[in-house]
């Protein structure tokens, strides 16, 4: 029990690795009732965009083998309601919350890290450069380099909250992404968001997603983003937050090991909402196992010859 | 709202492609409300990867039943469960169906395996309301009567009962209901759904549809769910949290 | 029974759509103990280079959930033993024959090809630029755009066969890569290749396979392939050859609803050595359902409001 | 080599982790020679994804066995399967022990679930070769006996036998053996295999030895299975083609 599962991003003190990824636990009401938030690294909260946004028409998901694709659209409540209404049970929490900001122009990036930096219990933003489920701005941004760098400039210019950077894994050099991040200012990078992918009926010929294309998720994915974080760790030195296709705590210490200083769950909280809680449990352990006093140093212990 | 791990008491088949399973949970028995529904995990393994939802079908002492058709990977292999196995769901969801209105009669529709809620419902209504039951199916084998009372039958292909489908058999009964009196459950594919709501909209009847629609977590984190308002909000419902029970006025089908 | 499944890549004709992916079936010498090749559309061959090469060692494939990587590194002949020694059994398979090429420099393809053209039996060449696996080319060429113009053009100059591109799936711009073979003069596009993955052992923290990463295939990417090929359908007027997680023929029908001309068939060979004849038999079935006389009308018949 | 589809005729658990299941077919039963192993598909969905290979054990009258540890996925749902079930497996695969040479005493050395094969190759040599066996294992409860004769037993934890490895029990008792006149067939882990070609291949003594590793296809088309030749020549051999047989003195262990 004497394992030191805290760990550093920036400024930002985690009293452990694991966080609940943007959007798959809302602000995490729902989720709170199967388990102590308190005892979870940090929540992220669904992305928040200045305007209210209706999200997609349905059908938004599918499932796939070993994953699922979903097209949520971004559907929130937008800032001002976002601070009247959500930010009153996120301080009951008692975990640490941060927050996850999706835009469709530099400048509203800027705005929503403003207004939302006086909010206390706000720990840190999240930016998500990245949704593919946005047709404005999204993928975008997430491909154009200097967006990314210009994103993350003009938000480090408003805020001294901890800003990482979520990233797109939709491109062939995520680690160019993780250091023009770096160079911008930001505290560290989440790596990653999910693939695009489709899916089609055979019999009507329409796509199984009304907006066409989803972004993929879950375990089919947890290569891809591995290999992600790999490539990061091994080119730009800058905290890492490993996501994608966690399901148990031997996937989340896969992703340390392969470099990611925290991670994020997303699809296994709708199957396992306990999953968080069990997968901290499994970390300790292993740590134990392995005689490590702290967590920290399974983080890149990669052996590669 | 929890995950519950429950033993299957058994699991046999009841139609051509249905199964009614039983389980043993004194908790769920006495916790959960007809219309309401479990997300089940249909394998111990990680596929396949999402839960699959299903409506409670009926709850007698200490046990639970679903009824459900087999359809692809996940109800084959919930369809393989035995004695003994456990069964792990997350439950109870949704709201279910509002049953203490001001009505006499309750007219039970149901299209298909539509009509998995409706035993429980008419447990719960027996006594205290008239029930008069709809059920329709592509035909005689496929017409699910387990649990219902006081039905009359559709089939399309009119191998038994009425010959066409169930929302025809009810607009040709209705003459014999007093509108005023009734309340409308019904619960089957959508176009069948949108032909109900037609249909008591125009008449002003009072009716609730229990609606299904692709669900990853069943409780409200994913917003996978959405269904169309009536009212245009710049929202959508969701159909774990909102429904799946919804009164036809409230949504578009 | 009258429907038409034949199809046209360029000048090439094919009795049906189905072909055998490259790396996945060898030199077809293996796998026609289960099948008769004639009734395939066309196998395509293993990777050929310009030089023998051994290939990476082992442990080159582990298992993902619903896919698995590979680092194969390309292990072949080379092109000289290859026209000795696998031409003549490929003269006797009775199918149609497309030859793989893969190299590390642009003249080392167009030597491949020009001394391939020769061989009768091979009716068309599939450029692999993509190949995740070989560090000193394959993945620079696959999503350097020039490069890929480059290959293109000069592979083009020295056959008259026809050329096909196999483009990297690891890029956020596939249809861009289509078009530049378009324009360098191929007569289709094969996608896509595997997208690069890693998995490591928590206990001895190295990775899985020798090479660090592999290529992810299997129905776990089936959802991105097919996004990939949608957009290049959308936005290139090129025949395109659909690869990636087809284990059925559903998930074939799929992919030629999204806009391919035909499909390729990799690891399902692994696990269903007759996967290819259940697939047209499987098409055949469905064309006749849906009423269609010949199987071309079912590419790109996508529905999209 | 074809793919079958044979059915379980029992399937039960003979050691502490270890299942063996046995199925009738008369091809393969005739077939298949030691050292020989099928790929088998262990469900009926595209999960998991690859055939898991295991070796024949057994072979009598109309059916043929296998013995095999629970590890993963795989053999977990390998272990469920029960009379009737059909078993969907591409046999035969590889090339078996060469038991035709020139010696007198066949050395049988099996590590954990390396006792697999042996069973077989027993039955195949009884009458014409004289047999010793040497079985490991870390406790009393993982050596495994069944269908083995004239054996000795080492534990990692003296709980059994001879207190270390099987490779120390087999060094302990060569003096035993005359050198010239024995053949050694061995299979387990690859340090056992290592430390076996060690030992053999400084005293020049004929060995083959079984080896495992990660497979796709299992029969030659995905190159998954390189194994490291003695004679370096800019290749490598198939592990599922050229083996999983293979004479130590042909490769790098
Ligand atoms: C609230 C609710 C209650 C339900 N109650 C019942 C019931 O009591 N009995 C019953 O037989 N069925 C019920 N269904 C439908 C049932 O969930 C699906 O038949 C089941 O998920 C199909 O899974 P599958 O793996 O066999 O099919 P597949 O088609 O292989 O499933 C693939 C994916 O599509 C989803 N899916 C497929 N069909 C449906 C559907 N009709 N509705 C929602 N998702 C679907 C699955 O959940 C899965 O994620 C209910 C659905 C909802 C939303
Ligand atoms: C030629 C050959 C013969 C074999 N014979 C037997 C036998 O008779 N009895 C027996 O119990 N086992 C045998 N094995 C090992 C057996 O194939 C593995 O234990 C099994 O594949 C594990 O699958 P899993 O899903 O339970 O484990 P997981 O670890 O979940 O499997 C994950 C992946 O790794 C592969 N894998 C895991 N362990 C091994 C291994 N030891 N060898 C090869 N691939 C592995 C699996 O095939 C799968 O692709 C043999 C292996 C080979 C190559
Ligand atoms: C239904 C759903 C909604 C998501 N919404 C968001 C979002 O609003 N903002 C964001 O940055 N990421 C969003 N994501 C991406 C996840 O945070 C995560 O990066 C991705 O799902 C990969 O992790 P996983 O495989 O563990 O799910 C969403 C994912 C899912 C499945
Ligand atoms: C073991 C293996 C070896 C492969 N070798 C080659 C190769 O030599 N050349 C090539 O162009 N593609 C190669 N591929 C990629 C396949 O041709 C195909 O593009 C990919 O596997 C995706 O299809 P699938 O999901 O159906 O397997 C290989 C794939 C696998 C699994
Ligand atoms: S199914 Fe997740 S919010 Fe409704
Ligand atoms: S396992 Fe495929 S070649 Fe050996």
């Amino acid at each position: 029990m004497s394992t030191d599962l805290s760990i550093e991003i920036g400024s930002l003190k985690l009293k452990n690795p694991v966080m609940l990824a943007s959007g798959t636990v809302g602000y995490g009401n729902e989720i709170s009732t199967f388990m102590d938030l308190s005892r979870i690294g940090a929540i992220v909260t669904k992305s928040v965009s200045l305007k209210p946004r209706k999200g997609n028409p349905p059908q938004r998901i599918v499932e796939t083998p070993s994953g699922m694709l979903n097209a949520i659209g971004l559907a929130n409540v937008g800032v001002e309601e976002f601070v009247k209404s959500k930010i009153p049970f996120l301080e009951k929490v008692h975990s640490t919350v941060i927050c996850n900001i999706a835009a469709s122009s530099v400048e509203e990036y800027v705005e929503c890290a403003r207004i939302l930096d006086y909010e206390e219990v706000i720990k840190g933003f999240e930016i998500n450069v990245s949704c593919p489920n946005v047709k404005e701005g999204g993928l975008i941004f997430g491909n154009d380099i200097n967006a990314v760098g210009r994103i993350t400039e003009k938000v480090r210019a408003v805020t001294d909250k901890p800003v990482i950077i979520k990233l797109s894994p939709n491109t062939s050099n995520i680690s160019e992404f993780a250091k023009t991040a770096k160079e911008g200012g930001a505290d560290a990078v989440s790596a990653i968001n999910t693939l695009v992918g489709t899916s089609f009926d055979i019999y009507t010929r329409k796509p199984k997603i009304k907006n066409v294309t989803g972004g993929l998720s879950g375990p089919a994915i947890k290569p891809v983003a591995l290999a992600k974080v790999l490539e990061i760790s091994r080119c730009v030195d800058i905290p890492i937050i490993g996501i994608g296709g966690i399901m148990n705590w031997k996937d989340a210490v896969e992703f340390m090991i392969c470099g990611a200083m925290a991670v994020q769950l997303g699809t296994v909280n709708f199957i396992n909402p306990t999953a968080a809680i069990e997968i901290i449990e499994g970390i300790n352990n292993y740590c134990k196992e392995m005689s490590v006093s702290s967590v920290k140093e399974i983080v890149a212990s990669y052996h590669i010859q | 709202m929890n995950i519950f791990k429950i033993p299957v008491l058994t699991n046999s088949k009841i139609a051509e492609n249905t199964f009614l399973m039983k389980c043993h949970s004194p908790e769920l028995a006495a916790d959960m409300k007809p219309g309401q529904f479990c997300n089940i995990k249909v394998s111990e393994s990680d596929y396949p990867l999402l839960r699959r939802p299903f409506s409670i079908c009926d709850a007698e002492g200490n046990n639970i039943y679903f009824m459900f058709d087999v359809h692809g990977e996940g109800t084959r292999l919930l369809s393989r469960k035995k004695q003994g196995d456990l069964i792990d769901l997350i439950a109870p969801l949704g709201n279910g169906f509002g049953i203490d209105d001001d009505y006499d009669t309750a007219v039970l529709i149901a299209g298909g395996i539509g009509a998995a809620p409706f035993p429980y419902l008419t447990r719960i209504l027996k006594g205290s309301k008239k029930i008069v039951t709809y059920i329709g199916g592509r035909s005689s084998e496929l017409v699910l009567k387990y649990g219902l009372e006081n039905f009359s039958t559709a089939t399309d292909d009119g191998s038994e009962g009425f010959q066409g489908n169930v929302v025809q058999l009810f607009e040709s009964k209705f003459e014999m209901l007093k509108s005023s009196d009734i309340k409308v459950f019904a619960c089957g594919p959508n176009p069948m759904l949108r032909a109900v709501k037609n249909f008591c909209s125009e008449r002003g009847i009072n009716c609730e549809v229990s609606v299904e629609c692709a669900m990853a977590c069943g409780f409200g984190i994913c917003q996978g769910c959405p269904i169309e308002k009536s009212e245009v909000d710049g929202s959508y419902l969701l159909v774990c949290k909102d429904g799946p029970v919804f009164n036809i006025n409230d949504i578009v089908i």
